[in-house]
């Protein structure tokens, strides 16, 4: 059911418009919100964005397809591997190359450590925007060892360029995967010490449960994708739906909600964790060894056509549209960005709630800026 | 509510629940360290400043056309040299300036580079080079990427001037013999 | 009490002087405890570069809140803007004259007769405390409104409503420690308990329970710093403060808690009392100046503060105003009638 | 060359795995026949204009001022009821407009997709899919500040990502790299474009 009309005791009484944001500690990133208040009641919200638009679209007009790669890194830039997985795919997709097992072992390796470091990042602020200060320490504890990893594979922490077309630029450092496992095995604990602060703790849950509810046919509608999809009890995953990258050789389950707020996102992505970790380790297991490049010239040229990829990102279906017209570089480069969709339906979610309910529905849709405005 | 559920709210069992674990990481070992005395370890991979080595490098621009943003401004000539007799043109190298404040040290140069071991690397785990100047500090010509006038190398790192390698960063400084590690 | 001149105006006087400089001191200290239990709870380390160890933090604050520009925004209420702080710090300050801190000594031997350490003892100590500590919210409301700013104005009203709607319970379950002790001044409760042999803390548990609520949500701190709440209305209140304002909007919060922290002691643990003070077995705790007892019990409280910020998530406002009214207060009012019973079975009023 | 034969025998032996081959792009084939354009096909008669199909992924041309019953159609009929994407892409001089604006459908009881392509001249305007799907709102906002396609009878069609007073479209193929002159009070940096001390004489452009 869409939110209730909004009820308003004074209807005759003066809206107050408040602007939250571009620069709000709770709006992870410049989003700026026009919010029509009725003493605290949200009479009607909308979302103001292009504060951080670069212009990546065009960007990646002027650059070769693997000039590309970093400028993925920075559109989600919580997640730079499933932004780099996407593109390479899609260009791999164009191209018809095939991607030898260990380069794509590795990437679903690197993919599953940034849904963790993604998902983690939401808790930690999540919970503070709440008011639970203490998750956001533990749980950036947690992330730095994953960053190291990335650290010790590709050399850089957030903004990775770790995937090339065609394969992966280097191998695993050696005593990586072993790094890789202890982390991997200790994660349960960490996630489970998290919980006991969170999952029944009487003030989290009035704050989360019935907050921001959104039904599946709703959204459907508004086309959400990922966790705000799953949280309403759709059970629609790209790695299972279109598997790439060997996703189908590896078994893990899709967490779903059941009435769609807050709370039940809140317990979607934490069990996705639990997923991701159980990926991470059958990846460590199942590692074949071989080359890490496919046999792909030094310069990329696809043949002239356009080509849709998508991969399962933290935040949902990362789309890449590419037309390609021969050349080294592309002619059209779209990005379907699953921040960007998922906040359109903020103001639908959002109405007749009151003004803390606004920060944990921004917190529970989980967007990032760079995302939104590319 | 089950009658238990209705007893362990009476007695907040999940509010103790909650601050019990922040009881507990209380008294656990605490994870931040003390920056300027303790600097954190980079990996070997891990991309920091720029080293460049103009003898390795054969002035081929490749690394100028990787880069995604163009901030490699290279500039060379032609010499005429005697080889045994023939008369050969060598390309000399003028100019190889990066205008480091616009890098985002994503590496694309130091793969395209030919050169074995590459003339232009990142691996030198000096992250330390913060200037106040926009302009004039961050903007590296040639002789700077090898001195590093301004940058603070690494504890245990030396310039590229004092024969710094790409897989080397201390510069022989741990292996005596100083050979290539490939 | 040889010359009434020393008795009524220099010893009040260096009393007064004493208690000022400590509470402003503690007030300070408080914030650079807080902030190391917190991050010690975070597993961080928290402030450790001023002065070896980070202990001369406070003042370095204090140095630098003195020192910085005093921005007063454009269309304030410029006198309003400017007195609001006062109004909130001061009686946070006044509420210190009647706590009770220890029992009348001589200064280990110093002086020739015993003097009390507490400044006065008045009759209706509670109703004072209740009053005055309550006449703080004007300063958060005024100082709201005036700021000119969205987030002040409903952070301000935020605190209104809360201030007032916990007001009601905590008088309530202070109520039923009156009615255990008898009388309203804080020393004769004390003494009441030093008779009773007992703390009022055991027959009181659901008292001292709802009355360290009502404490938290009354100076606007951990699980319902709504008006202060920094991720909804960026500051709250004291959004558009900086400088010694702010300064003192934070002395008052931190002496406020101070002061709750303090009632608490003395309403439920036991001021200066030693646990179980006529046991005689248990003499050997006597050894121990009664101001320690009473300011290990303070520091206690103020740590469980602490450890709430560091653990619980915010409420909402209408979920606080419901627990206040739909919660706290029906079960201070069955309380108090539980108390009175016990108290009238247990051989009658004093 | 002998050892080479014995050294080299049992790659011979193993098949060349595909990652070691030149890779084999996939061809155009037009898709007239595909069950998905010849669903569109029973249902709308004359919708289907061309249809093609590239690496299993169907594109199905539908005139402009149909897109909207085509896409009613879509929704309720064959239950394309996720409307995963919408963009468009600039032909610049293209006889038969310039404009490809492009909707991926999405359909979840067998999970397949579906490409409706339309193509639009300059200054031309296109229905507006957001009474079908909700989400093409925000889409057809970004597609109208991108490129300057208007979408008509949209709820409120203005800019999405630049602000108000922005006068030009940056992705239309024509709107140069370096941007335009907005008005917007922009400082000048010291150094020349290219930056340096020295003005960037013939380096690398």
């Amino acid at each position: 059911m869409t939110s209730p009309e909004v009820v308003r005791p004074f209807p005759d009484s003066e809206e107050m418009e408040v602007s939250f944001g571009p620069q709000h500690p709770a709006t992870h990133g410049v989003l700026r919100v026009m919010v029509k208040l009725d003493g605290e009641r949200i009479i009607d919200a909308k979302p103001i964005i292009g504060y951080l638009h670069r212009g990546t679209e065009k960007i990646f007009e002027t650059e070769t397809y693997n000039g590309t790669i970093p400028h993925t890194d920075r559109m989600d830039y919580t997640a730079a591997a499933t932004n780099n997985q996407g593109l390479v795919g899609a260009v791999e997709k164009l191209m018809g190359v095939t991607v030898p097992p260990r380069a794509a072992y590795i990437r679903m390796l690197l993919a599953e450590l940034q849904r963790l470091s993604s998902h983690i990042i939401w808790l930690g602020t999540h919970a503070l925007d709440i008011g639970a200060q203490s998750p956001f320490f533990y749980t950036f504890q947690e992330r730095e060892i994953i960053l190291d990893l990335y650290e010790e594979y590709c050399g850089a922490r957030l903004t990775l360029n770790c995937m090339r077309v065609g394969g992966q630029p280097f191998d695993l450092p050696e005593g990586w995967t072993g790094r890789c496992k202890a982390f991997v095995d200790q994660l349960p604990a960490r996630i489970a010490e998290w919980e006991r602060l969170l999952t029944n703790n009487r003030i989290w849950k009035k704050r989360t449960v019935d907050v921001g509810v959104i039904s599946a046919k709703d959204a459907i509608e508004w086309g959400l994708t990922g966790p705000p999809l799953r949280g309403s009890g759709v059970k629609w995953d790209i790695r299972k739906v279109f598997p790439y990258d060997h996703y189908n050789e590896v078994e893990f389950e899709i967490p779903i909600g059941a009435n769609g707020d807050t709370y039940d996102r809140y317990l979607v992505r934490v069990e996705e964790m639990r997923q991701s970790v159980r990926i991470v380790q059958q990846c460590l297991a199942k590692l074949p060894d071989g080359p890490v490049m496919a046999k792909v010239p030094k310069v990329i040229k696809p043949p002239k056509g356009e080509i849709y990829f998508s991969v399962e990102g933290p935040k949902g279906e990362l789309g890449y549209y590419i037309v390609s017209d021969g050349g080294t570089k592309p002619y059209r480069m779209h990005v379907r960005p699953a921040c960007f969709i998922n906040l359109q339906a903020l103001p639908e979610m959002v109405r007749g709630l009151l003004v803390a309910d606004l920060i944990a529905v921004i917190g529970t849709l989980d967007i990032v800026l760079g995302e939104i405005d590319r | 509510m089950s009658f238990w559920g209705f007893l362990a709210s009476v007695f907040q069992v999940d509010l103790l629940q909650g601050l019990s674990v922040t009881g507990k990481f209380f008294l656990h070992r605490k994870a931040t360290i003390q920056y300027p005395d303790v600097k954190p370890v980079p990996a070997d991979r891990f991309r920091g400043m720029f080293g460049f080595s103009e003898e390795r490098c054969i002035v081929c621009h490749n690394c100028a056309k990787a880069c995604p943003i163009e901030i490699i401004h290279i500039a060379d000539h032609f010499e005429e040299i005697e080889v045994e007799g023939k008369k050969k043109k060598k390309k000399v190298l003028d100019r190889y300036d990066i205008d480091v404040k616009r890098c985002m040290f994503c590496g694309l140069c130091e793969e395209a580079c030919p050169t074995e071991p590459v003339a232009i690397w990142l691996t030198t785990k000096s992250y330390e080079s913060a200037a106040y100047e926009r302009n004039e500090r961050l903007y590296f010509d040639k002789k700077r990427l090898q001195n590093w006038d301004g940058v603070e190398p690494y504890p245990g790192v030396v310039t590229p001037e004092k024969g710094q390698m790409p897989n080397d960063p201390s510069g022989g400084a741990a292996g005596k013999a100083g050979e290539q590690k490939s | 009490m040889a010359n009434p001149w020393i008795a009524f105006l220099v010893v009040p006087l260096v009393k007064i002087v004493v208690i000022l400089v400590a509470v402003i001191l503690l007030a300070a200290y408080l914030s650079f405890f807080e902030r190391k239990i917190l991050a010690y709870m975070q597993i961080r380390i928290g402030p450790n570069r001023v002065f070896p160890r980070g202990w001369l933090q406070p003042i370095a604050d204090a140095l630098k809140l003195f020192s910085k520009e005093d921005i007063v925004p454009t269309r304030a209420e410029k006198l309003v803007y400017l007195l609001s702080p006062v109004i909130t710090t001061a009686p946070a300050l006044v509420v210190f004259s009647v706590v009770p801190f220890a029992s009348a000594t001589t200064l280990f031997g110093l002086l020739k007769e015993p003097v009390t350490p507490y400044l006065t003892d008045i009759n209706i100590g509670i109703l004072f405390i209740l009053g005055v500590s309550s006449v703080g919210v004007y300063g958060i409301i005024l100082g709201g409104w005036s700021s000119n700013n969205k987030f002040s104005l409903m952070g301000g009203l935020r605190s209104a409503a809360q201030l007032v709607s916990y007001e009601v319970p905590m008088g309530f379950s202070v109520v039923a420690v009156l009615l255990m002790a008898g009388s309203l001044s804080l020393v004769k409760i004390v003494e009441a308990q030093k008779q009773a042999g007992v703390w009022f803390f055991l027959p009181g548990i659901v008292a001292f329970f709802i009355y360290f609520v009502c404490g938290v949500a009354e100076t606007n701190r951990s699980p319902f710093d709504l008006p202060e709440a920094e991720s909804e209305l960026v500051a709250g209140f004291h959004t558009e403060y900086s400088g010694m304002k702010w300064a003192f909007y934070f002395l008052a919060e931190y002496a406020n808690m101070v002061v709750i922290s303090s009632v608490a002691t003395v309403l439920f643990f036991g001021g200066w009392l030693r646990p179980f003070p006529n046991v005689a077995a248990l003499a050997f705790l006597d050894v121990v100046p009664p101001f320690l007892w009473f300011a290990a019990k303070v520091g206690f409280f103020l740590f469980c503060y602490i450890w709430f910020r560091a653990t619980f998530p915010r409420y909402r406002f209408d979920q606080l105003m419901a627990l206040g009214w739909k919660v706290l207060l029906p079960v201070s009012l069955a309380n108090v009638m539980a108390v009175g019973l016990g108290v009238l079975l247990m051989g009658g009023a004093r | 060359m002998g050892e080479q034969d014995k050294v080299a025998p049992q790659e011979q032996a193993a098949p060349k795995q595909p990652w070691e081959e030149k890779p084999v792009p996939p061809e155009l084939k037009d898709a007239r026949e595909h069950p998905l354009a010849k669903e569109i096909a029973a249902i709308l008669p004359d919708a289907v204009l061309e249809a093609f199909e590239l690496a299993g992924q169907v594109t199905v041309t539908v005139p402009r001022e149909r897109i909207v019953e085509v896409g009613r159609a879509c929704k309720d009929r064959l239950d394309y009821k996720f409307l995963v994407d919408l963009t468009a892409v600039d032909w610049k001089e293209r006889p038969e407009g310039r404009f490809d604006v492009v909707y991926w459908m999405h359909r979840f009881t067998d999970s397949a997709r579906l490409r409706l392509k339309i193509k639009v001249a300059d200054g031309v305007e296109v229905p507006s899919v957001t009474g079908v799907w909700k989400v093409a709102n925000w889409m057809e906002r970004e597609v109208f500040d991108m490129f300057g396609i208007y979408f008509a009878d949209h709820p409120n069609l203005e800019r999405i990502l630049t602000w108000e007073g922005f006068n030009g479209h940056p992705l239309r193929k024509d709107f140069p790299i370096q941007g335009i002159d907005t008005g917007a009070a922009v400082y000048p940096d010291v150094y020349p474009p290219g930056g340096g001390p020295v003005a960037g004489e013939g380096g690398e452009s």
